[in-house]
């Protein structure tokens, strides 16, 4: 599949989106739009509202003005779990696993949507809901092979390494076969080893499953070689917009961001 | 800081009206169903029995707030404390002491008792969900029940400071037969509101307390800054449990010393979720709206069920209060971080 | 040396997933069913089946239930004696207005009343959390104590408000409730009635019901996230809870002592059951056993040990200290081993299986 | 692994064998009796005091007669917390003590009464619920093994009404008379009788319940004291609200004369933490008051030659009274069973012959010193309550004095209620009542 990869029409579109706290603004008229397919890095300094536009797209925050246009559609005020099953799945960027269950039930819970047993039928288990079960296990267990956490299958995840953890969020989010993957910092706190494998899982993900993924990073390297187009945010505006190339020649962006940091 | 103030101002300039509107609603039920008697002067009665009674709820939630303050703590065991308070200050009276030194010596063991609190129970736990310690305080709601009863016994003592518990009434020219209201009752009333005036006082302006209100806006940045997280819960459980020694007082010399006093603690519940868990005043007007609002609702819709619903109504009503405002009145609003 | 699993491969996703994947737990659970069916009514006497072990299955039952609420969904709740009394009354209205009523299916038509009622008072774990919720639920405890207790309807206007299990058979001739129910026979009706809602129990938290639960109790925003719908999580675990809950109050009323008042169903009540979850380990189904044992027992053992041991206590001293050992055990285990009993358990049993071999 | 788990309950069970087995090691003809008591929790004030009274007089039987005609009691507490799953384990364990099992059961407290009647009837053990419990249990027709003697709540209803009638001058018509009871069982067990009196006697009546633990009553007196302004009130309290309800009719100034507790709101320790404003405050009772009987000389010696178990203050208080005369009455019932029997240990149904056949007359109060302590009880197959009957007595401040004789309730209108209520309960539990002539 690499290399023959096309990128489709807009997934999802962020129009005029302004998003206040009290009398803060964290977002101011942002727009912009995932197409399919693509991988699409949202950039910035520290406070220039990634995370809440992430939290936006998910439903977690309501913005004062401005649309959500999903596939095509206007989508209204929503809570999380509505965005979920529309195919929208997201990692944090401070891990947020189920700490008192093992990796395996972790990424279980990921097929929550996917599962039709009732509660019945999961009472007495034999039948239809083991069945199903069974089914989503094969599924899980794919994943689990894709992602190499095999061996740690059955254990705590409060017991795994923070690495491990970020892998293992990965996992859930991919066990829901989302169709718009967010990720908020995927590679915060990882040394390079992990940061490489945690690129190749991305790209692989995007390859494979042709999972449109929309994440935050820090890391110019990374983001430059990942990405197929950068959205530069700063102070809450939307600052650029483009290729990796368009945004590293943009000026406001050097002034603004690159030329700080680097 | 202003804001708050304003706010409690609007408050309060609302309470006469809506003292007016839930007579008149009760004068007009009364005139529907004839069995449910109704008169002006008996209202106010009740409502002044009804906030007096609510004050000594707000001398055993003044327990709870502060340590919910300080430790973000629920501590389930403040009932216990106030009757494990008030069986040390008989037992020593017992002994022949006089009830202010034995006051003063019951203060003692109740830091005392905090100390030991917060060495044994405390530290360990430390970065525990606080629910858990929830839990943990209603361990210790049994061990000082058990241990109370094992130092002091489980008679019913007496305890008596020579509080006047004579029934006054007043304004016998514009209500028939006078209001009635009872002296120990109105004592009590003082005390807790002087005990609230010394704890603001307190708070506001020594060093201990500003250094408690920076523990209880964020634990991380008090002790970034050198405050001693540890010697600030000894000082908080110590208040507490002072505050307890004098709640227990009250309601020791109302009831008599003994085993149900520790019940109590389940009344200060709803008079936290109705002021908020985290403010003093919130605890002062939420106990006096739960005691007002239970006697009225004891005396005037009671005979409609049949009585005995003070159990739970004060439980309705914060739960139903919990819908419309969960902070509480007067508690800060909850923004959760993702 | 007992606990060699060594050459036991699991070849399917099934065998993995079966509730007991290792040989010797399936042969050691077997062998304790046989002797908790067969001989445990030969050897004790009624003493110890009637005090002991009647009791103990119906709290092992509450205990499950406030752990499907508190240790998997993570709603804690102190309105258990609430909804025992709902599940004591409800089957006791059923039962006397329709006689012909198999006393089963009277229990399960409780629980599910009581499921409801559960459902009713868990609304506001939608807005609130943590301790703010624990205060929502005493207000159904005392709520409901109250309605039981005023409206004698719910006792068939007996005029003291106490109500009497009927004599009801679970096969013809075997009677589980009344004057003619034998212990024997109370105590193994118990012990399969239990086990099996407390296999369904496990079922459902093996299942995707009871994930959802836990992703909730974990960390309800990432629940959310991946699609759980936190008001049919927490309602489902508010009904199944009650559902056990109920069950376990009818049991107590019908079975364990035979009449009741709504009095017995007090606060006290509810709080010995949280203990017995805490104790036992939040988040497991054998720690609600293990808990509703140590809790049955340690007063009984309070009593009896120190005659035993010929050391004389007071009575009251005895009843004093049980207090104080109960306290400070609260406190022991969610310092040491917030899991409780049941993770020390699982610890030694991971010890047993390297045994040994440290390592 | 397994094994070890086995050696563990082994090891558990063979405690809990061990403790259970000890107290039956003792010597071989002797009377054993389970003592349910509460010296700890709420209603420890109470409690205490009734223990004290059922060891001295046992302890009085063994150390001054050296038995029942030689056969010496013996019996063990055990601690009940006033709670009811504990009163059935209590019961559970301590029923098969001793040679012949347990001889009677005192539950003192209406809940375990209730949660005893089922076990004790199929374990043949009488249950003597003296002046508790139900009340429709005097049919001994349909509760063999339960006996009310000498008086239960609803003929202590009567009593005050009468009591009442009287002071009023012969008539209650047109009186409000108000009943503050304890939102219970066992409050409620007055109710229909004395709203069958109401209709009866003419007089209105309201009732107030307080909810337990009764210590807010606040509203309740307010409603009573400054609405209602009842002619009297009655009072079915317990614990902490006895007293809790004293003070606050004092607090809206109710005469304490004409406020009238049942038996159960008339100790010690229900007036003393009300202090002085519980001065006048009346109550009824079923035993005499006070030390004047002759058995308190006994009981003295038995404490000046060391061998007294109570603590001597308790000792001629209202409860300490009520568990001699309680204890008495089995004494009595038990000499009665070994009249028929043999002189030997007797087993429960045995006692149970005992009490169904137990006349006590005034010459036999007379004999035993236990004058004035209570009114003669004659209990027949069909009766188990034994017409006894209750006095009024006031608290004067410091002690409870005697202001009336025994007063008989007025059992020809009593007897048919018990009977009725009876009947229900026979239907619903599937009983057929024995036959009694």
């Amino acid at each position: 599949m690499y290399g023959d990869k096309h990128i489709g029409d807009t997934l999802l579109k962020v129009d005029n989106i302004t998003l206040a706290f009290g009398g803060v603004k964290a977002l101011t008229d942002i727009s912009f739009e995932i197409r399919e397919h693509e991988i699409l890095a949202i950039i910035g300094p520290n406070g220039a509202g990634k995370t809440s536009m992430l939290n936006v797209i998910n439903g977690f925050y309501h913005p004062q003005q401005g649309r959500i246009m999903f596939r095509g559609a206007e989508r209204k005020a929503m809570r999380p779990h509505l965005a979920a099953k529309q195919g929208i799945a997201r990692t944090f960027q401070n891990v947020a696993l189920f700490k008192g269950m093992s990796t395996l039930d972790n990424i279980m819970t990921g097929r929550v949507l996917k599962m039709k047993s009732n509660l019945f039928q999961q009472a007495i288990y034999w039948g239809a809901n083991q069945r199903e079960e069974i089914e989503h296990r094969e599924v899980v267990e794919k994943i689990i092979d894709f992602l190499e956490i095999e061996a740690i299958r059955k254990t705590p995840v409060g017991r795994l390494p923070y690495g491990l953890q970020k892998r293992v969020e990965l996992a859930r989010a991919l066990a829901m076969e989302p169709d718009l993957l967010l990720l908020d910092e995927p590679m915060a706190g990882m040394n390079v080893e992990e940061k490489e494998d945690m690129c190749r899982f991305i790209l692989d993900v995007n390859d494979e499953f042709g999972t449109t993924i929309a994440l935050i990073e820090h890391d110019m390297g990374v983001v430059m070689d990942i990405s197929d187009r950068v959205v530069v945010l700063d102070y809450g505006r939307k600052l650029a917009d483009g290729s990796p190339d368009e945004v590293r020649a943009n000026q406001d962006v050097i002034d603004a961001y690159l030329g700080v940091s680097h | 800081m202003n804001a708050t103030a304003t706010r409690f101002g609007i408050w309060m300039a609302l309470v006469p009206l809506l003292i007016a509107i839930l007579g008149l609603g009760l004068q007009g039920l009364a005139i529907i169903d004839t069995s449910l008697f109704f008169t002006w002067g008996y209202f106010l009665e009740v409502l002044i029995a009804g906030l007096l009674q609510g004050v000594l709820y707000s001398l055993v939630a003044l327990g709870f707030v502060l340590i919910f303050k300080a430790s973000g703590i629920f501590n389930f065991a403040q009932g216990s404390m106030v009757l494990f308070a008030a069986l040390t200050m008989v037992g020593f009276i017992e002994m022949g002491l006089h009830w202010t030194l034995a006051f003063i010596l019951a203060a003692g063991v109740m830091v005392v008792l905090a100390i030991v609190i917060e060495k044994v129970v405390l530290r360990p736990m430390v970065n525990q969900p606080h629910i858990i310690l929830f839990m943990a305080t209603i361990g210790i709601f049994y061990f000082l029940d058990g241990f109370g009863q094992t130092l002091w016994g489980s008679d019913v003592k007496v305890l008596d400071i020579g509080i006047p518990k004579d029934p006054m009434f007043v304004l016998p020219n514009v209500f028939e037969g006078g209001i009635l209201i009872n002296s120990f009752d109105l004592v009590a009333a003082l005390v807790g509101a002087v005990l609230v005036a010394v704890l603001a006082v307190f708070f506001q302006y020594t060093r201990v307390g500003r250094a408690l209100r920076a523990v209880a806006d964020d634990h991380q940045a008090a002790l970034s800054v050198g405050i001693p997280l540890k010697t600030i819960w000894a000082i908080v459980w110590s208040v507490a449990g002072i505050v307890a020694l004098v709640a227990g007082i009250m309601w020791g010399s109302k009831a008599g010393v003994q085993f149900s006093l520790a019940l109590i603690a389940l009344k200060a519940l709803p008079v936290l979720i109705l002021g908020g868990f985290t403010s003093i005043p919130g605890a002062i007007v939420g106990g006096l709206i739960i005691g007002a609002g239970e006697q009225v609702a004891e005396v005037f819709l009671g005979p409609l069920v049949g009585g005995a619903l003070q159990d739970w109504f004060a439980y309705m009503l914060a739960l139903g209060f919990l819908l419309f405002r969960p902070q509480g009145l007067f508690g800060e609003k909850i923004i959760e971080r993702i | 040396m007992f606990y060699r699993e060594a050459g036991q491969f699991k070849t399917s996703y099934s065998a993995d997933q079966a509730i007991f994947p290792i040989r010797q737990d399936r042969l050691g659970l077997l062998l304790l069913g046989l002797v908790a069916v067969f001989a445990v009514p030969a050897l004790a006497n009624n003493y110890f089946l009637e005090t002991i072990f009647v009791p103990f299955l119906v709290f092992a039952m509450a205990a499950l239930g406030l752990n499907l609420l508190t240790g998997y969904c993570g709603q804690l709740s102190l309105g258990t004696g609430g909804f025992m009394a709902c599940g004591a009354f409800f089957s006791f209205k059923l039962a006397t207005a329709f006689p012909e009523l198999h006393i089963v299916v009277v229990f399960l038509l409780a629980g599910l009343g009581t499921a409801g009622v559960g459902v009713l008072f868990g609304l506001p774990s939608l807005r609130i959390k943590g301790f703010y919720l624990a205060v929502a639920t005493l207000a159904a405890q005392f709520f409901l104590v109250w309605m039981f207790n005023k409206f004698n309807w719910w006792t068939n206007y007996s005029p003291s408000g106490v109500i009497s299990a009927p004599p009801r058979e679970i096969i013809p001739g075997f009677f589980v409730t009344g004057n003619e129910a034998s212990p024997a026979a109370k105590y193994v009706f118990l012990l399969i009635f239990v086990a099996v809602l407390a296999l369904i129990a496990k079922n459902l938290v093996r299942s995707r019901t009871g994930r959802s639960w836990m992703a909730i109790r974990d960390m309800d925003i990432a629940a959310e996230i991946i699609g759980i719908r936190p008001l049919w999580a927490k309602l489902s675990a508010f009904a199944v809870s009650s559902f056990y809950i109920g069950i376990s109050g009818a049991l107590w009323a019908f079975v364990y002592t035979g009449s009741v008042e709504a009095l017995a169903f007090q606060i006290d009540r509810s709080f010995q059951v949280l203990f017995m979850v805490i104790i036992g380990g939040l988040g497991s189904i054998l720690g609600s056993f293990l808990g509703a044992a140590f809790i049955v027992l340690l007063p009984i053992l309070l009593n009896n040990a120190p005659a035993a041991l010929g050391i004389p206590l007071k009575v009251e001293l005895i009843s004093h200290l049980e207090f104080m050992i109960f306290g400070a055990l609260i406190i022991f285990f969610l310092i040491v081993e917030p899991h409780g009993l049941a993770r020390l358990w699982q610890i030694g049993k991971e010890k047993l299986r390297l045994w040994p071999f440290p390592y | 692994m397994k094994f070890k788990k086995f050696g563990l309950a082994a090891v558990g069970a063979a405690m809990l064998a061990g403790s259970l087995v000890l107290p039956g090691l003792a010597a071989a003809q002797e009377q054993f009796v389970p003592l349910l008591v509460y010296r700890t929790g709420p209603y420890a004030p109470n409690g205490i005091p009734i223990a004290d009274g059922f060891n001295d007089y046992m302890q009085l039987i063994n150390t001054r007669d050296g038995g029942i005609n030689g056969i010496k009691y013996a019996w063990e507490e055990c601690e009940t917390q006033y709670n009811n799953d504990r009163g059935v384990e209590c019961y559970e364990r301590l029923k098969g003590n001793g040679p012949t099992g347990a001889s009677v059961v005192n539950p003192y407290s209406t809940g375990i009464t209730y949660a005893l009647i089922d076990r004790a009837t199929n374990d043949k053990v009488p249950v003597l619920s003296m002046g508790y419990g139900r009340a429709d249990a005097s049919d001994g027709r349909v509760f063999p093994y339960v006996f009310t003697m000498p008086i239960t709540y609803w003929a202590g209803a009567d009593v005050m009404v009468q009591y009442a009638k009287k002071e009023s001058g012969g008539s209650l018509k047109g009186k409000k008379i108000a009943l503050v009871y304890h939102d219970s069982a066992y409050g409620k067990e007055p109710i229909a009788t004395l709203e069958r009196l109401a209709k009866e006697e003419g007089y209105q009546f309201s009732t107030y319940p307080v909810a337990h633990p009764g210590l807010e009553q606040k509203a309740t007196w307010l409603q009573i004291g400054r609405q209602l302004r009842p002619d009297w009130v009655f009072m079915w309290g317990w614990g902490v609200m006895n007293s809790t309800a004293i003070k606050e009719a004092a607090a809206v100034g109710f005469p304490m004369e004409k406020f009238i507790g049942i038996w159960w709101s008339g100790a010690e320790a229900d007036v003393t933490p009300a202090g002085a404003a519980a001065k006048g405050y009346k109550s009824l009772n079923i035993t005499g008051v006070g030390t004047s009987a002759p058995i308190f000389a006994d009981i003295e010696k038995m404490h000046a030659d060391g061998n007294g178990i109570a603590d001597k203050a308790n000792i001629g208080t209202v409860l300490y009274n009520r568990a001699l005369v309680n204890a008495f009455l089995y004494t009595e019932a038990i000499r009665v069973a070994q009249g028929e029997f043999g002189v030997k240990s007797l087993t429960g149904e045995q006692v149970q012959w005992g009490m169904e056949h137990l006349n006590v007359t005034q010459a036999a109060i007379d004999k035993a010193g236990m004058t004035g302590l209570l009114s003669p009880v004659k209990i027949t197959c069909a009766d188990h309550e034994g017409g006894g009957s209750a006095l009024v007595q006031q608290w004067d401040g410091a002690k409870w004095q005697a202001i009336t004789d025994f007063i008989s309730p007025n059992r020809d209108a009593l007897r048919p209620a018990y009977e009725e209520s009876a009947a229900q309960y026979a239907k619903e539990k599937g009983i057929t009542p024995r036959s009694c002539s």
